[in-house]
């Protein structure tokens, strides 16, 4: 299969997707620049992490706009996996391909540190791999990582089952504590209602590796390829 | 011709900039402190427009791009 | 036209004599236009003019060097044609004035020099100094400046993996913050800062001009007084998107071969990148400010060439290939402009309009710079500084006590509330993250790894400058070899006060014999560095503060070690000897609130042999931690062992890692003091190794042929940090309580703050 | 008793953040918008205090925590 991982100006993470789905997940995978049109024919799309435009109105406000968002909706609207890390999420927020916003964090400073994250939702394609309740150590590096919705909307999210991280203790067990940025019902990451538009905070990418502190993200990229080789089989 | 545009957080959105500052003044002895909010705004210098055409091109702006209306809310004042 | 009188020249921060060189070097009166360029060219900062003649005794030559001191940055060959470009820089002055915009675009100017250079910035180091936390000013700054550096290399995605802190009053009005970056490059791929080619166009791209920073080159060079507040519009607001952008599209541009020579326009601006480019290359420069992209209306030709406005570069490019470069910079929204072209002869030109209006010779503003030999003299009180009357001291404080209390000094305390605002994983190619005694990152496609390290002691520097910077050099390099990284290069920040005071220049001149000294034994040539002086507060100055930046490297990156004790019952072995020196000691400062006495000794052989022998008892997989002992001497070292120096969320209290029991040799005898010298000293050239039983024999004996003096102390096991001295119980910790007390201390103390408006 | 502090960057100040959002209005084909500053605003509430003492207190808050004397200026506004 073949990852499509966009290069929005300011994102800083996008070499280090590439290479964990390359390089460590063994797959295809090709940047994309955000002013192309077309994704490449790939199977899989990813918007990685970063400061796109500086992240100077709000994060994510301004790279909705970039040419590849509408190839990147057309292919989400046809039912094909996207996935949001951390800046890229709040690309899919602000898009509208998510629901909800970000806040800056409650304690207003960046966080960067390893977190444990309980994987609530395996039937998306990029949990698809995961055993239900996994927690993983996966590492944040955010200032806005504060997810808010609507009240209304938010008990909506959970009702369909649209919460797809949460922060935990390394037990599993959520809690203030475990929370590092104060994200409304310690949400990591969420997906669209179809699930297969999927966004998160924290980095599987930078945990793919031993030498790198964790291994555990490893498995959200290979998720999805094991969740395309079962619709395409 | 100038306009400005005020985004505030929505009253329901917890402002976290704004309580540590209502913090921090109140650590500074202003005691009487009761709440803080942080809003922000943006100065647009538009090349000539009429002050009518201003105001509608530059609230068609906010609400494209400058706040996002799940979390923030707007006015638009033009200046001269 | 504005006469050029001494008021004219005192503004200027130009001399008489300079002023008469000035004159001969142009073969008649400067303009006014013309005498800001010397102003700026001639300032310390950027003219080395009191630091030179002594820097050139510094080794900087050794079979990895490709690029010494000269250039932009430095460059050591890591094997694989590849090469380690790093350099460190300092952003003192600014930071005082605006702590996060100061210490931002110290961050970007880093950065800067090492993409100039060809190289990827893989990783980003700084070295802070403080006043106490226990006053406002300080913890404004202090937040202020690590928001800083945090907002501009978490937004260009450089991992801040590593760096010191240390607080002390005599920074109260003057903060260090000494940046080092670190990237890589292909050998083949090092491009220089010299212009050739006569007709080649002169380009410039990236932010556009503005009026800040203008003088600020000569203020970084002047000492603070009241008059610095008017001073203060010079501030500079950095823009780490527009410097990302820059940096991609640099290193693209790069690659298609049609960049002859590139520099960024750092202190001294549009002026510096110019007549250095030019000097370097032998050549001449013409340019014409008037299409120098400007953000603010009705710019002269000297504000425009003294600007210090961030995130620009001036590139040389070959004639008629400049459509390929100028495709590069649209495809990232940057518009690169050409301002003027490579000439013969060695004349800076400058038009405004086309018309001439500066005319000057590129070598008086760079290589014809005064060189000062300025008077040195011994401090009067240098001497009585190093005296040391324990019995003076009044009683010695329990050792527990003084445990606990040294665990939550600042200086010694985790530094986590800092480096948790830092990515430090961005980039995926960190092993060994802030908390460890060295940093270590990976380079890509081969199997190796760097370990770099950042360290000073002012405080040793002021008992013994000499001393004081050989074991700065000392510490960075063992740290590095702790982690398993054989030192391959150094450089260093200078920061010290006014060296037109004697006192100072001798402080100055001793250290640098001191780093020179070091480097040489312990095979870490200097590839370059940075020199800030005049770091006084009204004629008070700091310690005299070297800042060393060792990198080391390691063939085999799975080898590497951290400091945390790994296995229960693992015996804790001690290399090297415990003299118990307590001369410039944190515990002189805390318990008894006395700077004294002489820094420990350094044999600069045993050092070596030291660093030697932990490298290869590293890469042969004997040892399972290795720590070096520094500030809190041998207790505090074997407690950070116990600590759980992971990154993860929590780890503390609930974690609290594997404990130790030791027996601390007592080599002196300090009378009363005895006890806390064994415990709290910080005689150098040590290191605390946890080893398998079934490797400690091999151990030893490797300790025995490198003439390391080595014995099993303790070992690791337990909930508990137990010590003792002469059999008797001396420290008795939980391992989970001494870990929150290290912790939390500084959030402690930083919770106390005014949060800075953000 | 309600005050609001808008904190500007004093013109001389670059600010990176309004150019960018300039260019992005630009690019969004608002070609008529030729400069955008952006600025902050602090709504502050205070238990009661008349008028006056309400704006010299808050002008001491903007002096001494709100503003950044080095880069910024600001200006008081008393709502009620
Ligand atoms: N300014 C900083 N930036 C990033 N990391 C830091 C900083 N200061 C300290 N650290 C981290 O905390 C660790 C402890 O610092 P230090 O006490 O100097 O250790 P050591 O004694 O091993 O040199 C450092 O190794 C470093 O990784
Ligand atoms: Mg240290």
């Amino acid at each position: 299969m073949k990852f499509a991982v966009v290069v929005f100006p300011g994102s800083n993470s996008d070499y280090d997707a590439f290479y964990a789905a390359s390089r460590v997940v063994g797959e295809q995978a090709e940047l994309v620049w955000h002013k192309d049109a077309d994704l490449k024919g790939a199977d899989a799309v990813i918007l990685p992490g970063g400061f796109a435009h500086g992240d100077y109105l709000r994060t994510g406000a301004i790279a909705r706009f970039s040419p590849i968002m509408g190839a990147v909706t057309a292919f989400a609207d046809r039912g094909g996996p996207v996935l949001g890390i951390c800046n890229g999420f709040q690309v899919l927020l602000e898009a509208g391909l998510l629901p909800g916003a970000m806040v800056r964090n409650d304690r207003i400073k960046f966080v960067s540190q390893l977190v444990p994250v309980r994987v609530e939702q395996t039937d998306t394609p990029f949990t698809a791999a995961c055993a239900p309740q996994q927690v993983l150590q996966l590492p944040i590096a955010h200032g806005e990582g504060n997810y808010y919705a609507p009240p209304g909307v938010l008990d909506d999210i959970e009702a369909n089952r649209q919460v797809v991280f949460r922060y935990t203790s390394p037990a599993g067990e959520p809690g203030a504590d475990w929370n590092p940025n104060g994200s409304l019902n310690n949400i990591a990451g969420i997906c669209n209602r179809r699930r297969n538009v999927v966004g998160l905070m924290p980095h599987p990418e930078r945990a793919a590796e031993l030498p790198l502190g964790s291994v555990d993200g490893r498995v959200v990229l290979a998720s999805v390829v094991k969740a395309l080789a079962a619709v395409s089989r | 011709m100038k306009a400005r545009v005020y985004v505030t957080l929505k009253p329901s959105v917890f402002d976290p900039q704004g309580s540590v500052v209502a913090g921090a003044l109140q650590s500074l002895g202003y005691a009487d402190v009761k709440d803080v909010r942080q809003g922000k705004f943006f100065e647009v210098e538009l090349a000539d427009a009429d002050p009518a055409t201003a105001k509608q091109r530059v609230t068609e702006m906010a609400d494209k791009l400058l706040a996002n209306p799940v979390i923030e809310s707007y006015r638009v004042e033009v200046l001269q | 036209m504005t006469v050029i009188d001494s008021t004219v020249l005192d503004r200027h921060g130009i001399k008489p004599d300079e002023y008469e060189r000035i004159q001969q070097l142009m073969g008649r009166e400067p303009n006014l236009l013309e005498l800001g360029l010397f102003s700026v060219m001639w300032s310390e900062h950027c003219s080395y003019k009191s630091s030179r003649v002594h820097l050139k005794t510094l080794p900087t030559t050794g079979p990895r060097v490709v690029q010494g001191p000269g250039e932009n940055a430095g460059a050591v060959d890591i094997g694989d044609g590849l090469c380690a470009v790093f350099k460190i820089e300092s952003h003192n002055h600014p930071s005082f004035i605006e702590p996060y915009q100061g210490a931002a675009t110290g961050v970007g100017g880093i950065i800067r020099d090492i993409f100039t250079m060809g190289a990827r910035p893989i990783a980003l180091l700084n070295a802070l100094r403080f006043g106490s936390l226990d006053t406002a000013l300080a913890r404004r700054i202090f937040e202020g400046v690590v928001a800083g550096i945090g907002g501009y290399g978490n937004s260009i995605g450089i991992p801040t993996v590593g760096g010191e802190i240390v607080f002390d009053e005599m920074y109260s009005g003057n903060p260090l913050v000494n940046v080092l970056c670190l990237g890589i490059a292909h050998r083949s791929d090092i491009i220089k800062g010299a212009a050739k080619g006569t007709g080649n166009p002169v380009y410039y791209v990236g932010a556009r001009t503005g009026r800040d920073g203008i003088h600020g080159a000569t203020m970084a060079s002047a000492e603070f007084d009241e008059t610095s507040a008017e001073k203060r519009p010079a501030v500079q607001v950095g823009d780490p998107f527009m410097e990302k952008l820059l940096m991609e599209a640099c290193l693209e541009v790069m690659k298609t071969g049609a960049v002859v020579g590139i520099q960024d326009m750092g202190a001294a601006g549009f002026t510096c990148s110019t007549s250095e480019m030019g000097s370097r290359g032998g050549v001449g420069m013409t340019v014409d400010v008037t299409h120098v992209p400007q953000r603010e209306t009705g710019m002269i030709p000297y504000e425009i060439m003294l600007s210090e406005s961030q995130e620009r570069m001036l590139l040389v490019v070959e004639r008629g290939r400049e459509h390929e470069v100028e495709a590069v910079f649209e495809k990232w929204d940057l518009h690169a402009v050409q301002v003027g072209e490579v000439t013969e002869g060695a004349r800076l030109k400058i038009h405004e309009r086309g018309e001439l209006v500066a005319d000057v010779p590129n070598r008086a503003l760079t290589d014809e710079a005064p060189v000062y030999h300025r008077p040195m003299t011994e401090p009067s009180w240098q001497k009585q500084v190093q005296q040391l009357s324990l019995s003076d001291l009044g009683a010695a404080p329990s050792a527990q006590m003084t445990f606990e209390r040294l665990l939550a000094v600042s200086t010694i305390a985790s530094k986590r509330w800092a480096y948790r605002q830092f990515d430090h994983s961005v980039g995926t190619n960190t092993i060994a993250q802030p908390g460890a005694s060295a940093a270590v990152v990976r380079v890509k496609g081969t199997t190796r790894a760097l370990a770099i390290s950042v360290d000073g002691n002012g405080r040793f520097c002021y008992l013994d400058p000499y001393q004081g910077a050989m074991l700065a050099v000392a510490e960075a390099a063992r740290n590095v070899a702790c982690a398993g990284g054989e030192p391959i290069g150094a450089t260093n920040n200078l920061n010290f006060g006014n060296p037109e005071r004697p006192e100072i220049m001798w402080q100055i001149g001793a250290a640098v014999r001191g780093i020179g000294d070091a480097c040489r034994a312990l095979n870490a040539p200097i590839t370059g560095g940075n020199v800030s002086l005049y770091n006084e507060t009204e004629g008070r100055a700091i310690f005299p503060t070297p800042v060393l930046g060792v990198v080391g490297i390691l063939e085999d990156a799975s080898r590497t070690v951290t400091r945390t004790f790994k296995s229960d019952g693992a015996p804790v072995v001690l290399l090297g000897d415990n003299s118990g020196e307590l001369g410039g000691s944190e515990y002189l400062a805390t318990m008894h609130q006395t700077v004294a006495g002489r820094p420990p000794a350094l044999d600069l052989q045993r050092e070596a042999a030291l660093q030697t022998l932990i490298v290869t008892l590293i890469r042969d997989g004997l040892v399972e931690s290795a720590h070096d002992c520094s500030e809190g001497g041998l207790a505090i070292t074997l407690a950070e062992c116990t600590f759980d120096t992971g990154w993860a969320a929590g780890a503390g209290a609930e974690a609290g890692g594997l404990g130790v029991t030791a027996e601390v040799p007592v080599l002196a005898d300090h009378g009363a003091f005895s006890t806390n010298a064994a415990l709290f000293g910080e005689s150098a050239s040590r290191i605390v190794i946890s080893v398998a039983s079934r490797h400690v024999a091999a151990v030893m004996a490797a300790a025995k042929a490198a003439g390391v003096p080595a014995r099993q102390i303790g070992r690791v096991g337990g909930r508990r940090i137990q010590l003792t001295v002469n059999g008797q119980t001396a420290v008795d910790s939980l391992v989970a309580h001494a870990e929150l007390v290290w912790a939390t201390a500084i959030e402690n103390k930083m919770r106390r703050a005014p949060g800075a408006a953000s």
